[in-house]
């Protein structure tokens, strides 16, 4: 008898739970049935995807989504990158907004995990029904988020240098891709460090493909491999890994480690005696920020490569540099990927106010071979694989924890992500996916 | 030659970090049966401690003392994590003796808490810590470099061993610890307050946990993710070595660094993590009570 | 299948049990008959537990031989095939399975085959039915056998336990104190319940209670340290001077605890 | 007289909320925007996870942090089908491209047809679990211990995954789905349909959970759960009863895992790793272990509140989620659904209708080791 009555309630509480999700979900589509009116550019109302994302404004304001994880073990880099992008959000709202309309951010947490990013792409595109998404960190949240984004015709903003062999209609790339960071970088090493290569990287996607094309380039240009290393994502002892470096006596350690790995790797690297003065290393997952974390006094000396540092004199960098500090605090710092989002809200806002519109497509179009004074420099959008041109630069840590700049490529460097114009790099992409 | 005498160093030192954080897991695993998720947080609230440390010495004391806050540091480390293993002993885990799996699952809602907080506290990046001076170089033997952090943690590990045995087998409270963890009735009936027991082994294993977090300030990353890089092996070494024997678990840190380190050595980094957990998951089977058994009669 | 009356159902011979060195058990023989309700006493630490925990598994002889009807060799065996050849054992504590009832209790003991699949498609017989009702009745159950077992008294609990126990009609029944903890009426019921169960099959109990003993006029064995000290009836026992020795010179401990062997 | 029209009363009422909820899941189409019904959709899949993980801790006594593996294996067999349908014949998948694999390994040859890869994903987990359970269980592995040594499974699988990039994808997983059975994975009715299915199978597997869990069958997984040793000397082999559930349960949880990964279109070795583990089983604790429909409830309600936090309050959900967990592990043993119980049991108390002994069952939580 017992037993039967409590299978009752327990009925009775799914019930109640499935009527708080249809609740729910009904709350959500009454509220955007009721907002629909056309924004002031659209004029044309949904194209063909009445459903699927069509951009829409809300009478006051434009929704755009902001995705990045707040929480796990990715807020460390991705919560700096958010901040950027809402204070670009701010800036352009206080200067008038976009199309005569307010930008309003729809933010949410990716909680470091692919899977949350494509559920919390799919709800922005759907359910807010925002005009376009700025977000994503890591490699596999964007390959998360990307079915998602081409199947609703939705619109990324991905802020981060990556490894390249993609290029999704719907995304636009605004960090570098492997030719504006990483060649570059291999290249200047050749001709200034050594040819005597040791690659060491976290173990997923990103590291193992750039060290794919850093071999084929050492081959191409007569560098030497003295070993590849992985580790996985949060290791955080490297006195072996350090054991087998200075057994195979390389001239430069590629590192590609990620996050917090890399402030083990440094700081146990400077505890075994090994300074920037016997070992060059060169970073490219290492900015401002991850410097703060690693101790600059630890850093100091070793080299990175990015398209752009806190410390380029330009006034278009001094206002950004100054307004972030002005708005989050003065011991904040910037660095490439949080300049690459701020950067990116002001592109998508250029496309939109050229486009007259915030439609996709349209905007998509009215992008190509854009132009934007951005604090890295000009930079222009890529009509054909909607990345970026962009200046390769590399820097020497400080000990204040600013780089200083070594060398920069000059020109900004056209984005290939499949290294099509390279000779040596012919057979690594494999056709494009 | 002298990089297999390095490697011997190494997995010292690997050993040594290992039996720290598992140091405090196997006071409240060992020895209360308090499967305590939260543990690799109150590592993490060691190691902010010692920041925070640091910014004071820097704000407000002389640049000559700079190089003392690491000494303050870590009992501060102890004292922090002991208060707060104390509110959690006294809030939380004091409903759930005698249900460890229960105490699992209610210490990881605690450390997903406790994460957010140092998020919302401390910023969601990783922040530096700078070593101190004297704690910086090395030992040159032979060609290579005994770093001098990783002996002093091996140094603190010993310290810190040592204090626990004479605090558990020495004095009048471990013997009460004791009395209290093999017979709870006949404790309290010899007059014990098993509550006052109960609440002081907790947060002294907690507060263990809070040094480890401030020793490993000096070579790892300081962030609200930080307890989750170490809670896994903090467990396995405990189950290793056989719950509830202090020896136990300096053999199981001392196995699992010394496998670690060579099976990294020969193959790398992810396989050799791969190879020692499964050696763990095969010696498990062979001896599920680990290397150092505890024998009873009882049937369960 | 039927065997005279003096067969051997259980012998065991040369057992050695050791625990980290220390011999529980050094050297006994034992030979259990059907019919018989058969005594094993000794002081505290004579290794009488030890002895039982050998003859249903639970226990791993380090040598010598343990013999079920001439044939079987139950060394080798464990615990679950031990039980299923027909050695039944009670445990000192009530070991029942308090989150099910009363009757669930026998129904599980009840149970024929006992493989994961037999169970899984098993169909609740008319006779199945019938055989708890007996029991129930024989254990004095009835009246709550729908009632959580973990809310009985102690001494339901220990009939309950022995009622799992025969339901599986074993041919070996081993008692370790079945009457430890009761209250003189329970007492007085237990050994009405063990006279009744005697028939047809054999009967070990490791006893303290030497009153208990007494009343049944079954063969007693007297182990002291590990070893057999002697064999014979009560009044044998009792006029055996090595008896009186080891016994009387441990007999307050024996007295006093009572409870784990 | 008065009993048996309680007894009737109680059957219909019985009968009409398993109706309702049955209706409800029907409908909820009708008044569902597509993403919602997919979320819905993508719950229910965690719900027969939930149900696994109830019939073996619930039930049998079995904490497994292990169950993201089997979870994942499924998932990954369904997506490695998906991968290659969307890659299309004389193909490789991109993320082999980019790793300089140049031919299709073999292990990923049996899963260019649906058929197999749907059989693997359950039958794969199925056998990784009796292998497990066959070391563990009869080594007398169990408890804590149990719970720990799945806690090293997980790692050693998840580093494996993501060592071995070129064959599984790596951190990434497997993504960019495009068509199941030459059915538009992005088209509504598909999706509805693969919704209904998802329905079915929480239905189904509750069905095949009941099953277990009533009559002499279950009366044994209890008994193993309360005492294995004493179980032993009945006769039992418990050893083959935990083997038995728990390769039903690690089943259940590749079936799940391919509705996952059908519906949301991803998987990655994030969702195989120790948090989704322990996750699932916070499903069930707050659910309410030892009833299917507290387990199948939790997921639902977990995750549906895991959502809708995390879309209302993105920077401090974790505060409020972290201290549900807390609160209700701690003071509600038998989970939400034990308090509903209980409640009830109240209710009727005051008609003079519930048993002295029936409320301290829900109330008292044992110890389940």
């Amino acid at each position: 008898m017992k037993r039967k009555r409590t299978k009752r309630f327990g009925i009775l509480a799914l019930g109640a739970g499935l009527l708080l999700l249809a609740g729910c979900g009904a709350n959500n589509s009454a509220n955007n049935g009721a907002s629909p009116s056309a924004s002031g550019g659209s004029s044309q109302p949904a194209s063909s995807s009445a459903a699927s994302g069509s951009p829409s404004a809300s009478g006051d304001g434009i929704k755009v989504g902001i995705l990045h994880s707040l929480s796990g073990t990715m807020a460390i880099s991705e919560v700096s990158v958010r901040d950027a992008e809402l204070m670009a959000i701010d800036e352009i709202n206080a200067a008038g907004g976009v199309l005569g309309k307010q930008i309003v951010p729809v933010v949410e947490d990716g909680a470091s995990d692919w899977p949350t990013f494509a559920e919390k792409a799919r709800k922005l595109l759907t359910d807010d029904k925002v005009a376009t998404v700025f977000g994503g960190w890591t490699s596999a949240s964007r390959k998360a988020m990307l079915p998602v984004f081409e199947e609703l015709n939705g619109l990324l903003w991905y802020p981060v240098q990556y490894e390249g062999m993609e290029k999704s209609p719907n995304i636009f790339y605004t960090g570098a891709t492997t030719n504006q960071q990483i060649v570059p970088a291999v290249d200047w090493l050749l001709e200034n460090k050594g040819k005597k290569f040791y690659l060491l990287g976290s173990d997923y996607v990103f590291p193992r493909t750039a060290n794919m094309i850093i071999k084929a380039q050492l081959k191409a240009k007569g560098g030497e491999l003295a070993g590849e290393e992985y580790t996985p994502l949060g290791h955080t002892d490297f006195s072996t890994i350090i054991s087998k470096i200075q057994a195979a006596k390389p001239d430069v350690v590629f590192n590609t480690l990620n996050g917090d790995s890399n402030v083990a790797f440094f700081k146990q690297l400077k505890d075994a005696g090994i300074t920037s003065d016997k070992l060059t290393t060169m970073s490219v997952s290492v900015a401002e920020e991850e410097a703060r974390g690693i101790g600059a006094d630890v850093l100091a000396g070793h080299l990175t490569a990015w398209n752009y540092f806190q410390s380029i004199d330009s006034p278009e960098n001094k206002k950004f540099v100054d307004a972030y500090k002005a708005k989050y605090g003065a011991d904040r710092v910037t660095d490439d990927p949080i300049e690459a989002g701020y950067t990116a809200v002001y592109l998508w806002k250029a496309a939109v106010e050229k486009a007259g519109s915030t439609d996709v497509d349209k905007v998509k179009e009215a992008a190509k071979g854009l132009e934007f004074d951005a604090p890295e420099g000009k930079v222009k959008i890529d009509g054909d694989n909607q990345h970026l041109y962009k200046v390769a630069r590399i820097g020497e840590a400080q000990p204040d924890g600013q780089f200083k700049e070594l060398w920069n490529s000059g020109d900004a460097v056209k984005p290939d992500p499949y290294l099509e114009t390279y000779d040596w790099a012919a057979g690594l992409s494999g056709g494009n996916g | 030659m002298s990089v297999w005498l390095v490697q011997m160093f190494n997995s010292l030192s690997v050993s040594s970090i290992l039996l720290l954080i598992a140091l405090g897991l196997a006071i409240t695993f060992g020895l209360m049966n308090v499967i305590n998720m939260a543990h690799g947080e109150l590592i993490m609230i060691g190691a902010y401690t010692a920041y925070v440390m640091q910014n004071l010495f820097a704000d407000y004391l002389p640049a000559s003392w700079f190089g003392a806050y690491f000494a303050v540091a870590i009992p501060a480390a102890f004292c922090v994590s002991f208060l707060v293993g104390l509110a959690l002993e006294a809030g939380l885990i004091r409903f759930l003796y005698g249900r460890p799996l229960d105490s699992l699952l209610a210490t990881w809602g605690v450390g997903m808490v406790l994460q957010q907080l140092a998020r919302t506290i401390f910023g969601a990046p990783n922040v530096g810590v700078k070593s101190p001076e004297w704690l910086n170089g090395g030992l040159s033997l032979g060609g290579s470099v005994l770093p001098y952090k990783r002996l002093f943690i091996i140094g603190l590990v010993i310290v810190t061993l040592i204090a626990m045995y004479l605090y558990i087998y020495r004095s009048a409270a471990g013997r009460r610890m004791r009395a209290v963890m093999q017979n709870r009735q006949m404790a309290a009936c010899l007059g014990i307050s098993t509550r006052r027991v109960d609440a002081m082994t907790f947060a002294i294993g907690s507060g263990i946990a809070g040094v480890a977090g401030c020793a490993l300030s000096l070579i790892g990353p300081i962030g609200p993710s930080l307890g989750t890089y170490y809670i896994v092996d903090a467990f396995m070494v405990v189950v290793l070595g056989g719950v509830g024997k202090l020896l136990g678990t300096v053999a199981g840190a001392l196995g699992m660094g010394v496998f670690n380190t060579y099976f990294e050595f020969w193959t790398n980094a992810s396989l050799g993590k791969v190879l020692v957990f499964a050696c763990i998951v095969a010696f498990l089977q062979w001896k599920p009570q680990g290397l150092v058994a505890m024998r009873t009669r009882s049937l369960d | 299948m039927p065997w005279p009356a003096e067969e051997v159902v259980l012998s065991l011979e040369k057992i050695t049990v050791e625990f980290d060195g220390f011999r529980a058990v050094n050297g006994m023989d034992l030979s259990l008959r059907k019919n018989e309700v058969h005594f094993l006493i000794g002081p505290n630490g004579a290794g009488k537990t030890t002895m039982l925990d050998v003859m249903c598994g639970k226990a791993r002889p380090a040598s010598g031989r343990i013999l079920f009807r001439d044939r079987i060799d139950l060394s080798k065996k464990k615990e679950h095939q031990i039980a299923q050849l027909g050695i039944g054992r009670k445990f000192q504590a009530p070991s029942i399975f308090s989150e099910l009832t009363v009757e669930e209790n026998l129904a599980l003991s009840l149970q024929k085959k006992k493989g994961v699949f037999s169970v899984l498609f098993a169909r609740r017989k008319e006779e199945d039915a019938r055989a708890i009702e007996r029991m129930l009745s024989t254990i004095g159950l009835g009246e709550v056998s729908g009632r959580r077992a973990g809310g009985l008294s102690h001494g339901q609990k220990q009939w309950l336990e022995i009622g799992m126990l025969l339901i599986q009609e074993p041919a070996v029944v081993l008692l370790d104190e079945p009457v430890a903890g009761m209250t003189d009426a329970e007492t007085e019921k237990t050994g009405e319940l063990l006279r009744r169960i005697s028939v047809d099959r054999c009967v070990l109990v490791v006893e303290h209670d030497m009153e208990f003993v007494r009343q049944f006029a079954g063969k007693v064995t007297i182990m002291h340290e590990g070893k057999l000290l002697m064999e014979g009836t009560m009044d044998e026992v009792q006029a055996d001077a090595r008896v009186a020795e080891v016994y009387l010179g441990k007999r307050r401990d024996a007295d006093v605890v009572g409870a784990p062997a | 007289m008065l009993l048996k029209n309680a007894t009737v009363r109680r059957k219909i009422v019985i009968t009409l909320a398993y109706a309702a909820v049955v209706a409800l899941l029907a409908c909820a189409p009708m008044f569902l925007s597509d993403f919602r019904l997919n979320l819905l959709g993508k719950f229910l899949a965690y719900g027969v996870v939930a149900l696994g993980l109830d019939l073996i801790w619930g039930y049998t006594g079995i904490l497994s942090l292990g169950h993201g593996i089997f979870f994942g294996i499924g998932a990954y067999c369904m997506a490695m089908y998906l991968k290659l349908e969307a890659t299309g014949a004389g193909r490789l998948p991109d993320f082999m491209q980019w790793s300089g694999v140049t031919s299709l390994p073999w292990f990923w040859e049996p899963f260019r047809f649906f058929g197999v890869a749907l059989l693997l994903s359950v039958l794969l987990p199925m056998l990784l679990a009796l292998l497990l359970g066959f070391f563990t269980f009869r080594n007398r592995i169990r408890g804590v211990y149990f719970t720990i040594l799945t806690q090293a499974l997980v790692l050693i699988v998840v580093t494996l995954m993501i060592g071995q990039q070129a064959y599984t994808g790596g951190t990434n997983g497997i993504t960019g789905f495009r068509h199941v059975l030459g059915f538009s994975l992005a088209s509504p009715s598909v999706k509805n349909g693969l919704y209904y299915i998802s329905a079915a199978a929480l239905v189904g597997s509750f069905l095949l959970c009941r099953r277990l869990v009533r009559g002499p069958f279950g009366k044994v997984l209890q008994a193993v759960r309360d005492g294995q040793n004493r179980l032993r000397f009945l006769g039992y082999d418990p050893a083959k009863y935990q083997m038995f559930v728990f390769t039903v349960s690690a089943g259940l949880a590749g079936l799940a895992g391919v509705l996952f990964v059908l519906q949301v279109g991803i998987i990655s070795p994030s969702m195989m790793d120790i948090v989704p583990s322990i996750e699932m089983v916070l499903w069930v604790a707050i659910g309410g272990r030892g009833s299917l429909i507290g387990a199948a409830a939790g997921a639902l309600l977990i995750n549906a509140s895991k959502s809708g936090l995390s879309e209302t309050y993105p920077d401090f959900w974790t505060f409020l989620l972290g201290g549900l967990f807390i609160v209700v592990v701690v003071f509600l043993p038998k989970g939400l659904f034990g308090l509903l119980a209980r409640l009830g049991a109240r209710m009727k108390g005051g008609l003079g209708d519930a048993m002295a002994g029936g409320r301290g069952r829900a109330v008292v939580g044992e110890d389940h080791r």
